[in-house]
Parts: C-alpha cells; structure tokens; sequence
C-alpha cells in the first residue's frame, strides 16, 4: 500500500484536469492506497457544495464527496480559497478542509508518488 | 515524512497565466515545512521566457529573492533557449543554462516532480 | 523503477523531449496528451501508454497507433505505484 | 438591435476544454433570441479534431440537432486538416471542407466573431 | 459613440483575459463608449465579492465594481453561475446581474462591435 | 473599416495564418500572443500592433520587432471602433 499525493491547479468544468485527478484518486483507494489530495489555484473550486447543472446528476463536487467518503484527504489552498473570494471555504462540501502550503510540503514529505494535475 | 528533493518545472511563459508566480510561491512553500525539502527549479520549453533578463518581476521578486537566499537558482533548458533563438546574453544574472541531458539528471535525481 | 512520464498538453511536449533522451522512460498519455506525436519515442523504444476513455471519446482509436497501449485507470495507477512520476500534465 | 450574421470559430481540441460544447451551447443560445441572428460554425487548427466522425458527441449532440434543423452544418478549414494529416474520410457526415480562402469569405460576411 | 460588447470566458486569477477584458472596457468608458458585458464560463467567477489576497489592494472583483460605477452593464450566465455553486450570484458585487445566453443574444444584436476574451 | 484581428495565444496562430491572407487584416497582439512569429504578417504587408503593456511585462522590447506598433487601451479602443473586430483571444 502506498500514499499517493495529488496536487490539483484546475478547476472544475473549464479543463478538464479535475476529471483525471478524480479518476486516478478513485483508483487508488479501490486498491486500497492512502490518497492526499491538495487543491492549489483554480483547484479550490472544485468542492463548492452548491453546484448544479441542468440534465447533470453527478458535479465535481459529489466526486470530491465520494473521495472524502472512500477515505481520501483533501486540503486546500486558503490563500487561493480567499483571493476567490469563497470565505475560508465555508460552502466546501464536508470534508474537504482549508489549510495552507506547510500541508502540502507535509504531502511532499509523506507520499510515495505526487501527481500533479 | 521525510525530506524530500523536489524538481519543480515551469513550462509556461510569463503572464498570460499565473502559474509562473503562483509555482514559486509553491516552491518557497515546499522549502519552508518542517521536513525541509530542497528543490530545483527548471524552465523547460515556453517556460523559457520567463528567464529573459527583461521580465517584469514585481509579482515573483520576493520568491526569488527567498530561494536566492537557499542558493536555489533558476535553470535553463539549452535546447529550448535555442528553439526560441534567445542568446544567453538576454536572460537575467540568476539563471544557469543546462543542456537537455543535465535536465535529465534533474529529473533523476529528485524525489518527486511538480509542473507549473 | 522506471521514470513514468504523465504526459497532457498544452506543455506536455517537454516530457516527450526528455523521455525520447531517457532510456528509462516509460510514458502515460493522458487528456489532450493523447493527440501528441509519439512516433520519437517509440523509435527510441519506450513503451508508451494511453487512458483509453481518453483516445476513445477524442475519436481517436485509428490514430493513435497500435503500438501505444490502452489502460484503464486501474492500470494507471499500479504504473504510477511502481515507478517514479515525472509530470507534464 | 437588429438581426446579425455571427461567426463562431472554434480552435480548440475536444475534451480537454469545455469550449467544444459549450461554444455550440452558446451558439444556440445567440440563435434563438428574438433578434433571431444567424451563424457559421467554423473549425479552425486544432479545432479540426472536433469534426473527426468517431468523437464522442454525448455533451454536444442536442446542440448539433438544434443548429442542423436551422441549416448549419460544421466547417471545417482543409489547410488545418491537411496540417493535422486528416483525410476527408476521417470526417462526420456533418462536416463540410471549406479552404482557408472560403474561411476569409466567412470572415468578411460575419458582423461579428465568437472565437472559443 | 459606439456600444461595445465583451464576452469574457475567463475567470479570475488563473489566466489573463479578466484583466484585458476590463481594460478595454475602462479605457472605452473614458471615451464615452457604452460597455456592455456578458460573463460566460469561468468568467463568471469576477464578480465574487469576497475576493481577498494579502498585500494586493484591488481584486478583480473591485475592476469589476468599477466598471459597473462608469456605466458598464454586466450579465453573468446564470446556468455558468449555478454549475460553480456561486447561487444565482448571490455575493456578487453590486451591479453584477445575473441572466442567460438570451441577454447575450441582445448584446450581440445592440453592438456596434464585440470583443471576445 | 478593415478586419482587425485580436491574438492572443494558445490559438492566436489561427489569426495570423488567416490575416496573412486577408489583405484587408490590421492585427493586434495581446497578452501572449506578442510572442506570435509576425514575420509573415509584416512580409505580407500587413500592420501589426502589440499591447505595449503586454510586450513590457514580457521583457519583449528588443525581441518584438520595431514594425510592431507598440499601442495603449486608449488606442486599442479606437481601433475597435473603427474596425471589424475579428477575434482570437
């Protein structure tokens, strides 16, 4: 068993990186690895728990969900969370957290393998 | 934990988007955790540009100067410069040119690589 | 433990050039990285991968060649769990 | 106000960006105002892809449908299939070739342009 | 005196465009241009009004603002909106509406010229 | 009024490939797309702008030709109004 970092720039719908670091995240924990994910620029986007679609059932954000659910870690950049303007990421779907680049040098330092998204 | 040797690689030219800036604030942040990891930073492809002695640098200054200060310089890549026809009397003091094959040895020798 | 280049555009050409010179290469084209040109690195014999879905939805199963082999994302990550990635994506 | 003629290039490669779709959606939307605007759809560079006949069109096929009922089909520029080694035969049923100087054409017919 | 239309696909931060957009438009008010903008995709992510990041004064949210304070007219998707979990725009700062692709059918149908970022 | 193409990268090639043709074409660079190759535009006769603010910031001042005018949003304005804008940005 291995711990897998991911470190995610994009944000969700526009690129579609978020898709990939979803995929692999789901992958891994299916076979059982520790995956650490960290949500840096754009990346914060991704957990905002209001989002809808018209026709879609499943957002990024349920994605963000099921990973937390499965046993992911997920840490965001709270400089990027609040230079867009989403308050300490209050509206973050549970267990998405906020915190800083010390945790992702703590991810670093941990991993087995870092991905980069 | 442990510490860690991390290549970081710019491969973006300057301003169009953040990630010039936004990956040196990454790498200051990587250096300054509690495992003290170290780091290299390498400008591949487009990433170039940004090595041209001319860029404006009021929003990266203060990383640069930060990594200066841990002897982290920013390197290079030769094939890249000469793709773009830039002569290495147009890039700025801190930068050291590497050939392709040294890149390579970066990459051999970090713990994990990060891409901006 | 190879070195497992994770190759997307728009910048993933610079992994392309680095893999073609690194004989312990072994790359992954995912997202948009699956339109690059990779005859280079299979005549400098690595071993190129691509996430299927990926070529699949793109339309692209007849040009990306049969020499590139096509994984699931169950594959993907016991290539990243048995190597050291090197990022382009 | 008035009714326009609108021009929508699209030049970039499907799935990596939403702009494939949501480019169409926009187009749909320009088109069923009251203004009733007309538009061309015109694939440029590595937009070139999005007209390849196996790609997956689950996200855009609904905005295909409602520009087909109003006569628009899909243009292609050939220079930038040429470019990309794309055979016609490669192509959906849709998708009509046109040459970089008939793409000029639609240029100068357009009030305005959309890029995506 | 001509009305300029701008549709601005690019959010905050991340990429540019944002910022092109918005100096085409101060520049067009000072001539006494009429500015009428639609935010489509990520651009709808501008008009947040809690955008803070440390030592920066003006956020984009702030160019925006500004904009609106000139006389430019602004009009976010509300689908793009809804998608980012940004609830109908409801932090948005004054000024900023939200709509749909109709508003920028009529944009397109009023403009003199339209200038896509 | 003439066709006035707005460039900007990733694609802003797609403009210029078109404006060389179009000798109707006045092209503006902004952002990235002042490291577009204008030689071919210039060759062909065509007037080139470039954001001013956008090839400083670059450092791009000795490496944009000198035919390139260098222009500010005052007089990209102008140029808007009195021309088709054909964009790519």
């Amino acid at each position: 068993m291995a711990t897998i970092g991911v470190l995610l720039t994009g944000g969700p719908f526009q690129y579609e990186h978020w898709e990939t670091a979803v995929d692999i995240g789901d992958a891994a924990l299916a076979k059982g690895h520790k995956v650490k994910y960290f949500f840096y620029l754009d990346g914060v986007y991704n957990p905002v728990s209001y989002q809808t679609f018209p026709d879609l059932d499943v957002m990024p954000k349920d994605r963000v969900q099921e990973l937390v659910a499965k046993g992911a870690e997920i840490i965001a950049c709270g400089i990027c969370v609040n230079a867009r303007g989403l308050q300490g990421g209050k509206d973050y779907v549970e267990g998405a957290n906020v915190g800083g680049l010390p945790d992702f040098a703590e991810i670093v330092g941990e991993c087995d393998r870092l991905v980069t998204l | 934990m442990g510490q860690k040797h991390v290549l970081i690689t710019f491969n973006r030219v300057p301003y169009g988007s953040i990630f010039y800036t936004e990956g040196l604030r990454a790498a200051v942040g990587v250096t300054s955790g509690i495992d003290e990891h170290t780091v290299d930073l390498l400008y591949l492809g487009d990433g170039v540009n940004f090595c041209l002695k001319d860029v404006d640098r009021t929003d990266s200054a203060r990383y640069l100067t930060t990594l200066a200060a841990q002897d982290v310089n920013l390197k290079a890549e030769k094939e890249a410069l000469q793709d773009r026809n830039i002569a290495e009397s147009e890039l700025a003091d801190d930068v050291e040119v590497v050939s392709r094959s040294q890149a390579l040895e970066l990459i051999c020798k970090a713990d994990v690589t990060i891409d901006f | 433990m190879s070195n497992l280049y994770l190759v997307d555009q728009p910048y993933g050409g610079n992994g392309v050039n680095l893999a073609v010179q690194d004989s312990d290469a072994v790359v992954v084209l995912i997202q948009d990285g699956v339109y690059l040109d990779v005859s280079g690195l299979s005549g400098a014999g690595r071993t190129v991968y691509a996430v299927k879905r990926d070529v699949e939805r793109r339309g692209l199963e007849s040009r990306v060649p049969s020499t590139v082999k096509r994984i699931g994302f169950d594959e993907l990550v016991d290539l990243i769990e048995a190597n050291k990635v090197v990022n382009f994506a």
